[in-house]
C-alpha cells in the first residue's frame, strides 16, 4: 500500500510489533553489507514464530532468526557456514534436524523473482542454462511454482522463468533517511532495490535521520522512496557487526567471536542470551560493547573518509521573471502583465 | 476587488484543486506540470509530483518544457528510471493519479494522440502514445484536460484505454485495476464526470459566463447533463499571484501567448545583432568554446 | 563487443566516421534533456543515409536526422511539434511525403524493447492494457514482430511482449567520462541507461573528461562502464541549445530560433546551411553562436551551483598491518611471519 | 636466493596468471578475489575485478569477505545491480572470465556446491548456488580453483553446468554461448584441462614435488594426462611480496590460518579484559552510543 504521510520515525520496538507478525514472510533488504541486525534482534526479542524468511546469502542474518525459532521456512541461495567447516552453520543444523525447510535458488533467479514482484509482474525470464541443473529439477516446498516456463514468441525458444515474490515485510539498514522514509545507500547493490520495491512494507533503520533537503540533493542515492516505507528508525550501529560505507568498517574482533560462538548451537544461543535477549536495544548492546571489549575497541571500525566527487545539478534560469521583475519571455513587468491580461485574455470576470 | 482572471487560468486552477496533499501524481507535460507546481505551493505541499521519464518528487524551478527537463531535477527525491516508473511505481499500484492532456476524446473517455484523419481522409500525425496508455489504463485515478483538443463519436485511432465500450468493460476485463479510469475531464469551459454505470461522460460543471447550447455544439453526441451542475472552483488570490509569478504565459489563450514570446525574442536578437555590431567593430568577440 | 583499451579519446567526426554506417540502426541514448546534438549534427554532415531511428521522444534530435535525409524508419513514442501547431515538425512533413516509415509504441513498450535488448533477453513482458490499443493492434514495418503474447505458466494470463531492441550505434551525451569511456550522468534517467546496454556501439559526449579517480568516486553514477563505449569525446555545449544539469540550461533564445525556422520545411533546411554543413565541429558552432547572438546570450544560460550532499564511500581497515607493521590478524610482523610460513607453511621449494 | 613459498601461494599466483589486462573478470569471494588483486596489481592493472553483488571495476583494499564487502566500494567505477551484473553483462556476453570455487567437480567439469551425501546416505546441505550456475553457464571462459573440494564420480546435486555429458552436448543444446565453459582447474598440487573433442578433464599440469600417483589417487575414475605436461607458473618475487602484504594468511592452509587468527582475537580481548578492569576502576567508561 502507499504509505501515508503521517509521522513514520518511531522505535524499533513499535516498527517491529506494528509491522511484523507470526507467519509473515520476511526479507533481509540488504545483500551482505550493512545487515539489519538491529531489526532482527527486535523480531527475535519478539519472538516472532513460523516465518518465511527470504534471504539471498543466508548470513549471519539468518543464522540469528533461526537461531531465535523464528523461522520455519527460508528462500535462499547460500548457506554461510560461520562456524567454519566443522562448525558449520545454524542453518544447517535446524535443515539436519529437520526443524527448518529451504528452497534453493541462485543468486539471480532469487533476484529474479523479486525484480518480477517489485515490477508488478506474475512471473519474470531467468536465463536458460538453469533448465540442465538441479536447481532447476529438484522442487522443495515451492513445488511446481518454484520454476515455469514460456516460449518466446519472436524465437520459439522455451524460456525459463520464477514467479513474482511479494514479502510481507523487508528489513532494511541505510547510511540515511529522511523523516518522510526517503532512503538512501551507496556501496554494492546485490538485489536490495528489488528486494525493498517487491515487499508490502518497508522498515528503514538509518545511521542519521537528515534533513529533507539532504536527500532531495542526492536523489540518485535514494533506494526506496518515502510513500513505501512504514517506518524509519534513527539507529546508529544499525549493522553491527556488519561494516556500512562511510559510517564504520566490519568489526573483525566481533565477527571472530561470532564464528567462535557460533561452532556450536549452544554456543550461539548462549551469545544471544546476552547480547539479544538481556538487552532492550541496540543503543544498550553498543553500551554492552563498549563496556565489554572498550571504547577504542569500537573506535578503531570507525570509517575514514573518501568522499565522492561533486556532483552539480544547477540549472541557469531560476524564475521567468530577471532581477529587474521583468517577464524574460514578454519583456514586461508584472503590472504591464495584469494590463494585458484584461487587455487581452479572455475573461471570466471583470 | 477581485483581480480578473482568464479561462485558462481558471483551467489550470480547477486542475491544480484535483491533486491532494500526498499524493503521488503523475503529470504530462504542459498544463500538468503547471497544475501541479500550484497544488503543490497552494494546498498540497507533500503531494509527490512525477514525470515519467523517471523524475519523482520534484518541485519545478520554472515550468518544465519537455518530461526530463533540468527545472525539475534541481533538487528531488527520487531518481528512479523511465522502466522503474511504470512498472514499480504505475503497475505496481503506487500512482494515484495520472494528470493528462487530450486530443480527441470519445464519449466513454477513450483517447486518441497518435493520428487524425484529414478531410481528404489520410491519417496525419498529430504527437503520439508517449506514456498516456499505461498511465490512464493502471493509475488509481486519471484527470484528463482538454485545452484545444475535441471531441468525436469514434476516434481515429485507439490510443489510451478510457472505458472501452463503456459499462462494466474496463472492470471485466480483468487487466485494469477496478475502478481505474479517467474521473473527470476538465476544460476552460466545463468540466466532465463519467456515469458510475454507463460510463458515458456527462456535463457535471459549467463556467461562468458559459452556456450549455455552446459546449453541446461542440460534442457530436446528445450530451447528458448532471440534474444538479457543480460549481466550478474560484481561484484565490494566492493561486493567481503564485501562477502568474510562475508561469507567467498561462494567462493567454496559445496563440496570444506565442505571439507574445516571437515579439521578445524577435527584439531581444535585433537588440543584440546592434550590439554585436558595436563589438564587432572595436574586436571584442571572445571564443568562449576555447 | 567488449570494448578494448586502446585509446578511445577521439574527434566527433572521427567517431562518427569509424562507428556510424549507412543503413545502420541508430539511438538517441539521451532521452529529452542533454540530446546528443553535436553528434547528430556530425551524422548530417558525413551525410549518411537510410538509418532507422530508434528516438523516444521524437524531439530535436529526429527533426534534424529527417531533415538531413539520413533516416528512412523510425521507431519512436512521440513526434514533438516544433513547428507549432500549424508548422507541425519535420517528421511529420516527411511521413505525409511518404519519405519516412514510422513504427508507433508507447514509452513504455518502446523502454521494454530496450530492456529486453540490454538484459540479452529475446523478448520483455509488457503491461496487459496496451492489447486494448491500436498501438497494439496497427504494425507498421515491424509487422507480426511489433507485438507478441506469451502465457504465464503462473497464473495463466496472457501476457504481452515486446521483441528486443539492439541498435548499432548508441549517441549519447553526459556530464563528465573517463578516458577509458565510463560515462556519468545525473538527472533526469528516462530509458538512457537501456538505450545505450541495448547497442553495439556506444559514443560519449561528455562536457568534460576527468581523471579515472573521480568516476571512481562516485560509482553510481556511471551510466555506461568503460568496457561498452567506442569513442569518447570531449565537447563542452555538445547538447546546446537543450540542457544539461550542472552545466548549462536550456538556451530559450536558441529555442525560439528553432521553433520559428521549423515552422517550415525550407526554414529548417536553411537554418542547417549555416549552423550544421558550413561548421566543422561544435567549437566552430558555439564560436558562430558567439559572433552572432554574443557571449553574454550564452554566458546568460550558464547553470549556478546547486551541489549534492557528499557522500562517504569511506571504510576503517585500510591494511592487515597496523601502523607498527604488525599483521592486524596475527599479532606478528612481516618477518615474523616469513619466519612462520618456512616452520609452519606447505612449502612448494625452499 | 629466492623465498621459500607455499602450495597455497602457488594456487593463488597460478589463478591470478589467468586473468589479463582488460579482461572483466568475476569473481567469486575467498581464493579468487586474492588472486583478482594480485593480478591487477601485478601484470593486469586494467583488468575490471566484478562480484555478483554489482560492484563492478573495483581493486579491494583488503581481502573482501563477502561479496558485497565495503573494502570494494572505496573507489570502484561501476555501481550496478545484482540483476544487472547477471544480464546486462553476463548474459549478455561482455563476461571474459568468471574465477569460482569448487565443492565437488565431476570429470566433465560439472559442479555441486549445495548438498553432499553423508555416509548415512542423506543429502547434508553444504553451501549453495549463489551465482556459480549462471556464470559457468554465460561467461566466455571459467576458471575453477579447488582447494578442499573434491573429485566425484556423480555429483550429489548438480549445481552447476560444466560440459554436462561431454563431447558436443554443451555447445549442441543452443542455450550456452559457444566455446564456453570451464577451461582449466587449478589446485595447490596440479591443474587440469578439458580435452576439446571430448571435454573431459585431463591432468596438464603438476606442482614441483608432487606426485602423479598422489593426484591419481583423490581422482574416483581413470585420470588421463596430458603427453606432454606443462609447467606451473613460477610465482615472482614482487608476486610473493605483494600477496603477503595484502593478504597475510593467504600463505596457510585453512587449518593453521583459522588457528592463527583465533589465537589472536583470544589474545587480544584477554588484553583488552585487564585493560578495561583497570579503566572501570577508574570510572572512565563512556557511552558511545548516546
Amino acid at each position: 500500500m502507499t504509505q501515508s504521510n503521517s509521522t513514520k520515525v518511531m522505535t524499533t520496538k513499535e516498527a517491529v510489533k506494528r509491522f511484523v507478525h507470526d507467519g509473515d514472510t520476511i526479507i533481509t533488504g540488504n545483500y551482505t553489507e550493512a545487515l539489519p541486525l538491529s531489526l532482527i534482534f527486535e523480531v527475535i526479542r519478539q519472538e516472532k514464530k513460523e516465518m518465511t524468511l527470504y534471504s539471498q546469502s543466508g548470513n549471519m542474518d539468518a543464522e540469528f532468526l533461526v537461531a531465535g525459532d523464528c523461522i520455519s521456512r527460508m528462500v535462499s541461495t547460500f548457506v554461510t557456514k560461520w562456524g567454519g567447516r566443522q562448525g558449520g552453520s545454524m542453518v544447517g543444523r535446524y535443515l539436519k534436524a529437520g526443524k527448518l525447510e529451504i528452497e534453493d535458488y541462485t543468486n539471480f533467479t532469487y533476484n529474479a523473482m523479486l525484480a518480477a514482484g517489485a515490477a508488478g509482474y506474475s512471473y519474470m525470464q531467468v536465463l536458460p542454462a538453469i533448465m540442465d541443473t538441479d536447481v532447476f529439477k529438484k522442487r522443495g516446498f515451492m513445488g511446481a511454482n518454484k520454476f515455469g516456463v514460456t516460449t518466446c514468441p519472436f524465437t520459439g525458444k522455451t524460456i525459463p522463468v520464477v514467479p513474482a515474490a511479494n514479502p510481507d515485510v523487508c528489513l532494511l539498514h541505510v547510511q540515511r533517511a529522511d523523516k518522510y522514509g526517503n532512503a538512501q545507500h551507496w556501496g554494492g547493490l546485490g538485489s536490495t532495490v528489488h528486494a525493498c520495491l517487491a515487499s508490502k512494507n518497508i522498515i528503514v533503520t538509518c545511521e542519521e535521520i537528515v534533513d529533507h533537503e539532504v536527500i532531495r540533493s542526492a536523489p540518485h542515492h535514494t533506494i526506496v522512496p518515502d510513500f513505501r516505507v512504514s517506518a524509519v528508525i534513527e539507529e546508529p550501529y544499525g549493522c553491527h557487526p556488519m561494516e556500512l560505507p562511510g559510517y564504520y568498517g566490519t568489526d573483525l574482533n566481533a565477527l571472530s567471536i561470532f564464528m567462535f560462538t557460533n561452532a556450536t548451537e549452544t554456543g550461539l544461543k548462549d551469545w544471544m542470551e546476552e547480547w539479544v535477549y538481556a538487552l532492550p536495544d541496540r543503543s544498550s548492546y553498543i553500551q554492552h560493547y563498549i563496556e565489554t571489549y572498550g571504547l577504542p575497541t569500537l573506535e578503531q571500525y570507525r570509517a575514514k573518509p573518501y568522499y565522492s566527487a561533486p556532483t552539480n545539478y544547477g540549472i541557469s534560469t531560476k524564475s521567468l521573471w530577471d532581477e529587474q521583475g521583468k517577464s524574460i519571455e514578454m519583456n514586461i513587468d508584472f503590472a504591464e502583465m495584469e494590463k494585458l491580461i484584461v487587455e487581452k485574455g479572455d475573461l471570466v470576470n471583470g | 476587488m477581485d483581480k480578473p482572471y482568464t479561462r485558462q487560468e481558471l483551467l489550470v486552477i480547477a486542475v491544480a484543486r484535483q491533486i491532494k496533499d500526498g499524493d503521488n501524481a503523475l503529470l504530462g507535460i504542459g498544463l500538468p506540470t503547471i497544475a501541479g507546481a500550484v497544488a503543490k505551493h497552494n494546498h498540497a505541499p507533500r503531494a509527490r509530483l512525477m514525470m515519467e521519464s523517471g523524475i519523482a518528487d520534484f518541485d519545478p524551478v520554472v515550468p518544465p518544457m519537455h518530461i526530463a527537463d533540468a527545472c525539475c531535477t534541481e533538487g528531488y527525491s527520487y531518481a528512479i528510471d523511465l522502466f522503474g516508473m511504470f512498472t514499480s511505481i504505475t503497475f505496481a499500484g503506487y500512482l494515484d493519479k495520472a494528470v493528462l492532456g487530450v486530443g480527441q476524446i470519445d464519449k466513454y473517455g477513450n483517447l486518441n494522440s497518435s493520428y487524425m484523419v484529414s478531410p481528404d481522409g489520410k491519417p496525419e500525425r498529430i504527437t503520439g502514445a508517449g506514456g498516456a496508455p499505461e498511465f490512464i489504463s493502471y493509475a488509481k485515478e486519471t484527470i484528463l484536460t482538454l485545452k484545444s483538443g475535441e471531441f468525436v463519436e469514434k476516434l481515429d485511432y485507439f490510443t489510451s484505454p478510457g472505458y472501452l465500450g463503456g459499462g462494466n468493460e474496463r472492470d471485466e476485463s480483468g487487466i485494469y485495476p477496478k475502478g481505474s479510469g479517467p474521473s473527470i475531464l476538465i476544460t476552460p469551459r466545463a468540466m466532465f464526470k463519467f456515469d458510475s454505470k454507463t460510463k458515458e461522460m456527462y456535463l457535471s460543471a459549467l463556467a461562468p459566463g458559459v452556456s450549455l447550447d455552446k459546449i453541446k455544439s461542440k460534442i457530436p453526441w446528445e450530451l447528458k447533463v448532471a440534474q444538479e451542475l457543480e460549481r466550478f472552483p474560484v481561484p484565490t488570490q494566492e493561486e493567481l499571484a503564485f501562477l502568474r509569478k510562475f508561469s507567467p504565459r498561462s494567462c493567454f489563450s496559445t496563440r496570444v501567448s506565442n505571439e507574445l514570446l516571437m515579439n521578445t525574442a524577435i527584439e531581444a536578437f535585433s537588440q543584440r545583432a546592434a550590439f554585436l555590431e558595436q563589438t564587432r567593430k572595436h574586436g571584442v568577440i571572445q571564443n568562449a568554446a576555447s
